[in-house]
């Protein structure tokens, strides 16, 4: 920035916010839309038709819960401790958003291309369990409090798989740069990193999975015996901002996921040749883009939803066991392999 | 400039949050304070451009210690003491605390001979291509090797000495086992016994 | 530029909070340990400014090693502190304070 | 360097990473085995006896250049060191059969090892952080006791703070120096400069608080009355010790100036003077040893205004015959029903009476302590003051004279209690309740700590040449 | 290397913003009729007794020390990752003796019970 005044620095600052609303904005939207497509997908799967009144079958329906929420009541409980109820869920929705200024989105089509990228997604993402804690806490009701100590304590241990599955990522593209790691990725399907990677992968995405306390891993908020958890004494935009958080952090973990696993931007169809992607509207579709990104998430996502209908809900042991005695286990092993592959030079995707 | 103006303001908030630890009642509060003070030294850091450590600040201090902190203050349901009650029995001490302070800031202040500009001029601004923690991590597995295994030995034994503190059995915890529930049969509970059907008198 | 003088400044005001919370605080074993995670912290802040200045990394790998030791350190004061409470269902420290001299 | 060349310099270290590695692999797959203690004693005193086999072959080595290096000094250091936690562990066994005990006292033996050999302020740091993290865990193990848990707080916040000012007094010599080598210290000890001597003042005080020197003193008397028996040896014996060689490795050969010489000399002083008087008030043996210790750091920072080689020769004799006789105190101490009665100094009335043989032990012990001439003490004493007239402050060394003078009178009162006519018998009775006969590893601890005693007392010039310079 | 962090800064200003903004909104446009049975914390049907934070199972304070330390090693294996195929066999076999330590750690916890949910 050198000697710039301040005035001289805000067209700068302009230019990011408005990247910035690039960023939110159409994100809000594919939040508000994801949940739509759960309510609507998971009454297909269990062959109900969901929503469908507002608007043409039920595309309103999203614009009509916001609007519902809020004109409701932000209800302050009596016992509560205002200040921190009110924090909680914004500590909850800062760093779901604030994490995606690191996420590129297509070749240089990135908002900061810092280098120690993943380091501050997990560190990020670990910032967020503090929502979860403030709420329990704050609003000093038992259900609360039960469901937020439980939440917290599933979200820590499985930042630790996630955590050493990320480990893998960084050994296979020798840097942290999230763009360095797409680009790390080229040559095709078999390039990505699901495949050499394929316990890592999986690892990644289930802790993923857990850490957003999505079903199968809900008990926290298991409604027949916590009836919400952490967040059972907020209502109107108080709920919302949580919800939100809880859906923005979803789409955050499959972008990440297939940013780091599947590819990012990159095409599958990578390698075709050049007369190929010279057509006018085929090529720039079989080329990468953001389109390609765009898909791979809304199918991690859809995954999430599937997951969702499929799975009964797991106990608590049985999650805590599963995220430290297998996921552990399994991701550090992993990375003795790798380590050895990498030093042996015996990787096949290293050159 | 703005890394100046954003200085500044970082290290304002810094200094009100360290202020506000030490001297609220709530033991809440006060760990939320050191949260706000953690995260704006890791802005701090980031502006002496250890990129690694500032991030690292966040991820196990933030995100681990204080998770941590918090968890006991909440569980263990700790009421703000009233804490200036100690205040006077010890002025002396902090009396000489606050000398020691003020001896300590002249001499800061006052050394601008040895840590001003002449001694250390203002470094080159890194690159865009500089990274921070390849830097760190090229002498960290090696020059520092042995620190590094001591690191590991000092976690181990963090290990034992959380397991020995916090795990002693108590005989009388009821718990119940799911599993063992589930997995029950039903000639474990119930006994069948065949008997010749009595005559009433 | 900031001034390397003034980055020492704020660590020593931030080390010198961290000792008055020590003093001032001696009942509440909690506040003792967040005011030994402050001192750490201006520490920690001199390590990083002296290393940026030096352009030497050794200070920020230093730092990383206080930043371990003390995370480690923390747990286990903490991990006391549930014992104590356990045992006694207060953590103040100075009713119990039976030292004479 | 080869492997090998790096391994032997390691060995101490090496032998008690096996066996620490070897106790939480036994704890792993054996529930319930009764080795640990086998298993400590063993790698301890293979330790001890490896650090004293390299030390008389004079080798040395710096296996990683600038961070950590040995020599015979360093060997001999950690041969002490290590010898005096083998009779610490022949006192556990009876208190602690198994369990997290011997892995956290093997840790922190590790950690004083590491401190010993330390170059850089990063390995010195890392020693005694891994040095004092076991013991504060070792203070609440003594879960019969409720002071234990405050009394490790206690510790603990006070030994943090005093790494948190060791460590802004490093920043300050890592500024100066740009590097983080211990000889920044030495260099700063001689430098007019302010920001150097603030560096190095701070650097000092936080070793005052973790060697209990007035006025960072409180927290010695409540951890060592809270901790059990054994950890109270350990934390009197080997962890005061490690503290001193940190020091030692700090100053290395430079000799101490004027200014940071008054500091060097006023504290240790008036820890001297207020250890020796409040130990006089105190009716606990521990909090008795307690307050003895501080005066003893006040003896033993003394020796730092000599300068040279004596220096290294007078702090190691020091500490070792200092350490063997409080371990033979606490080894001697017969068993009582509960460890709050063990303690107390009442119990010992008309002792000599009933158990003349642990009666004897405690009085050398306390002769020794106390400086009485043929003792060890006297000539750890000798030594010191000796190195503060060659340094040129004949005054301090008066003045010192003095000081540990006052101690005699709590030494001898202990005494007279032992060898004092039998008490009536309704208190008699009532002192013998539940006290047994100390078990065999105790007296297999004391005769470990005598003979060493006997040893350096009658041939102090040969143990002085092993301990080089 | 800098310029590339004041993005992420505004990012967290915004994303507070993100937080704060609706709430805000809820304030102003939502209604505010409160009284006590709204305000009072839920429970099954009964009037809530006592403060509802109460001391918890130590199991949950063991999983955040545990967390901590394995947040540390994590800390430690980020830099490694980067470098190894510069640092060579060294640094491969520095990290891991430094595993082999921890995992030690590791099966120790494992074995004490410090993993059970029951």
């Amino acid at each position: 920035m050198g000697a710039q005044g301040m005035l001289e620095g805000l067209p700068e600052v302009l230019v990011i916010l408005a990247k910035i609303f690039a960023i939110t904005l159409p994100l809000l939207g594919v939040v508000a839309y994801l949940t739509f497509a759960e309510r609507k997908i998971i009454g297909y799967m269990q062959v109900r038709l969901g929503p469908n009144r507002v608007g043409p079958r039920g595309w309103l329906q999203p614009i009509a819960d916001a609007l519902k929420l809020l004109t409701k009541e932000i209800i302050l409980p009596s016992a509560s401790s205002r200040f921190l109820f009110l924090l909680a869920p914004v500590l909850a929705i800062a760093p779901a958003l604030a994490a995606w200024a690191v996420v590129p989105f297509a070749d240089g089509m990135v908002l900061a291309s810092v280098d120690a990228g993943v380091l501050y997604v997990l560190a990020m993402s670990s910032v967020g369990v503090y929502g979860v804690i403030l709420a329990g806490w704050a609003a000093n009701s038992r259900y609360a409090f039960l469901g937020a100590m439980r939440s917290a304590a599933q979200m820590i241990s499985y930042e630790i798989a996630m955590g050493f599955a990320l480990v893998g990522v960084l050994m296979a593209a020798g840097s942290l740069n999230l763009e360095k790691i797409v680009l790390a990725q080229q040559g095709g399907v078999l390039s990505w990193f699901w495949l050499p990677l394929a316990p890592l992968f999986v690892v990644y995405f289930v802790a993923g999975v857990a850490e957003t306390n999505r079903a199968p891993f809900d008990v926290a908020e298991g409604e027949s015996e916590l009836v919400a958890g952490f967040h059972v004494e907020y209502s109107g935009m108080g709920f919302a901002v949580f919800f939100l958080a809880e859906y923005a952090n979803m789409v955050l973990i499959a972008a990440l996921t297939a940013v780091m696993f599947l590819g990012g931007w990159l095409s599958p169809f990578e390698g075709l040749p050049a007369e190929v992607l010279g057509v006018p509207v085929l090529g720039p579709v079989l080329g990468p883009g953001l389109h390609w990104l765009a898909a791979k998430t809304s199918l991690l996502l859809l995954l999430f939803l599937w997951l969702r209908a499929t799975f009964p809900r797991y106990r608590y042991d049985q999650i805590m066991r599963l995220g430290w005695k297998v996921f552990i286990p399994v991701s550090l092993l992993w990375i003795v392999v790798l380590g050895l592959a990498i030093t042996t030079r015996v990787a096949p995707w290293l050159d | 400039m703005t890394p100046v103006v954003l200085f500044y303001l970082f290290a304002g908030i810094l200094v009100f949050a360290g202020l506000m630890v030490v001297t609220v009642r709530n033991p809440v509060h006060a760990a939320l304070f050191l949260v706000l003070a953690f995260f704006t030294s890791a802005a701090v850091w980031m502006l002496l451009e250890a990129e690694f450590l500032s991030l690292a600040l966040v991820l196990v201090y933030v995100g681990a210690v204080m998770v941590l902190f918090l968890f006991v203050v909440m569980m263990l349901d700790v009421q703000g003491a009233p804490l200036r009650q100690g205040f006077i029995r010890y002025l002396p001490v902090g009396a000489l605390v606050a000398g020691v302070a003020a001896l300590e800031l002249y001499l800061v202040v006052g050394s601008d001979r040895l840590f001003g500009s002449q001694a250390f001029p203002l470094p080159q601004r890194a690159g865009a291509a500089y990274s921070n923690t390849q830097e760190i991590g090229a002498v960290l597995y090696t020059k520092y090797v042995y620190p590094f295994e001591i690191a590991a030995v000092i976690l181990l034994v963090a290990i034992v000495a959380a397991i020995a503190l916090s795990l002693r059995r108590r005989g009388d915890a009821r718990s119940q086992r799911p599993g063992d529930q589930v997995r029950v049969r039903r000639e474990d509970r119930v006994r069948l016994v065949a008997m010749p059907a009595e005559k009433g008198e | 530029m900031v001034p390397l003088t003034h980055y020492l400044v704020l660590g020593a005001v931030l080390f010198v909070l961290g000792l008055a919370g020590i003093f001032l605080n001696r009942k509440n074993v909690l506040i003792l340990l967040m005011s030994i995670e402050l001192m750490l912290l201006a520490v920690n802040t001199n390590f990083v400014a002296f290393s940026h200045f030096l352009g030497d990394t050794a200070g920020q790998v230093f730092v990383f090693f206080v930043l371990t030791v003390a995370a480690a350190e923390s747990a286990i004061g903490l991990a006391i502190l549930v014992v104590l409470f356990r045992s006694r269902h207060t953590i103040d420290v100075q009713d119990l304070d039976r030292l004479k001299g | 360097m080869s492997a090998e060349t790096v391994l032997t310099a390691l060995l101490p270290e090496v032998l008690l990473l096996a066996g620490l590695l070897l106790l939480i692999g036994l704890e792993i797959a054996v529930p319930r085995h009764r080795g640990a203690f086998a298993v400590s004693l063993l790698a301890v005193a293979a330790a001890a006896a490896a650090a004293a086999w390299l030390s008389a072959g004079g080798s040395s080595a710096a296996p990683f250049p600038g961070h950590y290096s040995v020599g015979p000094d360093t060997f001999a250091a950690k041969a002490v060191v290590l010898a005096l936690a083998v009779p610490v562990l022949l006192l556990a066994r009876g208190e602690f059969p198994g369990g997290p005990f011997y892995p956290l006292l093997v840790s922190s033996l590790l950690g004083v090892c590491l401190v010993v050999s330390a170059d850089s302020f990063l390995t010195l740091f890392l020693g005694v952080e891994l040095m004092s993290i076991p013991v504060y865990v070792l203070v609440v193990l003594a879960f019969q006791r409720e002071e234990s848990a405050e009394a490790a707080l206690k510790y603990l916040v006070l030994s943090g703070t005093a790494s948190a000012t060791f460590l802004l007094g490093v920043s300050l010599l890592y500024g100066g120096s740009g590097s983080l080598a211990l000889s920044a210290f030495s260099t700063a000890l001689g430098s007019r400069d302010v920001l150097a001597t603030a560096g190095v003042v701070l650097v000092l005080s936080a070793f005052f608080l973790k060697a209990a020197v007035v006025p960072f003193h409180t927290w010695a008397p409540d951890a060592y009355e809270a901790a059990s028996v054994p950890v109270t040896a350990y934390m009197a014996a080997v962890v005061k010790a490690g503290v001193l060689f940190a020091v030692l490795r700090l100053f290395a050969l430079a000799p101490a100036e004027r200014p940071l010489v008054d500091l060097l000399a006023l504290l240790p002083l008036a820890s001297m003077v207020w250890g020796n008087l409040a130990a006089m008030r105190q009716d606990g043996l521990r909090r008795l040893i307690a307050y003895s210790s501080i005066a003893h750091a006040g003896y033993l920072f003394y020796a730092f205004l000599g300068d040279g080689p004596g220096r290294f020769q007078a702090v190691t004799f020091y500490l070792l015959a200092y350490g063997l006789m409080n371990v033979l105190v606490l080894a001697a101490l017969p068993p009582a029903g509960d460890d709050v009665a063990r303690d107390r100094l009442e119990r010992l009335k008309g002792l000599f009476q009933r158990q003349p043989y642990a009666a004897w032990m405690i009085a050398v012990a306390m002769l020794s302590l106390a400086g009485i001439p043929p003792f060890p003490g006297f000539v750890a004493k000798f030594l010191v003051f000796k190195n503060v007239v060659a340094a040129g402050y004949p005054v301090y060394a008066v003045l010192g004279l003095v000081g540990s003078y006052l101690g005699l009178y709590f030494y001898l009162r202990v005494i007279q209690y032992l060898f004092m006519a039998p008490p009536p018998p309704a208190e008699e009775a009532s002192a013998a309740e539940g006290e047994g006969a100390p078990s065999r590893l105790a007296l297999a601890a004391t005769v470990l700590c005598l003979l060493p005693a006997i040893l350096i007392a009658l041939f102090p010039g040969w143990v002085i040449d092993r301990l080089g310079g | 290397m800098l310029d590339n962090y004041l993005p992420v800064l505004v990012f967290i200003l915004v994303g507070i913003l993100f937080g704060v903004g609706p709430l805000v909104a809820g304030f102003v446009i939502g209604p505010r009729r409160p009284y006590d049975e709204k305000l009072s914390p839920y429970e099954c049907g009964f009037e809530p007794f006592g403060d509802a934070r109460a001391p918890f199972d130590v199991r949950y304070y063991l999983v955040a020390i545990l967390f901590i330390l394995f947040d540390l090693e994590i800390a430690f294996l980020f830099p490694w990752a980067v470098v190894l195929d510069q640092i060579g066999l060294a640094g491969f076999l520095a990290m891991m003796v430094f595993l082999a330590i921890l995992v030690v750690g590791f099966v120790y916890e494992w074995k004490k019970g410090a993993l059970e949910w029951e």
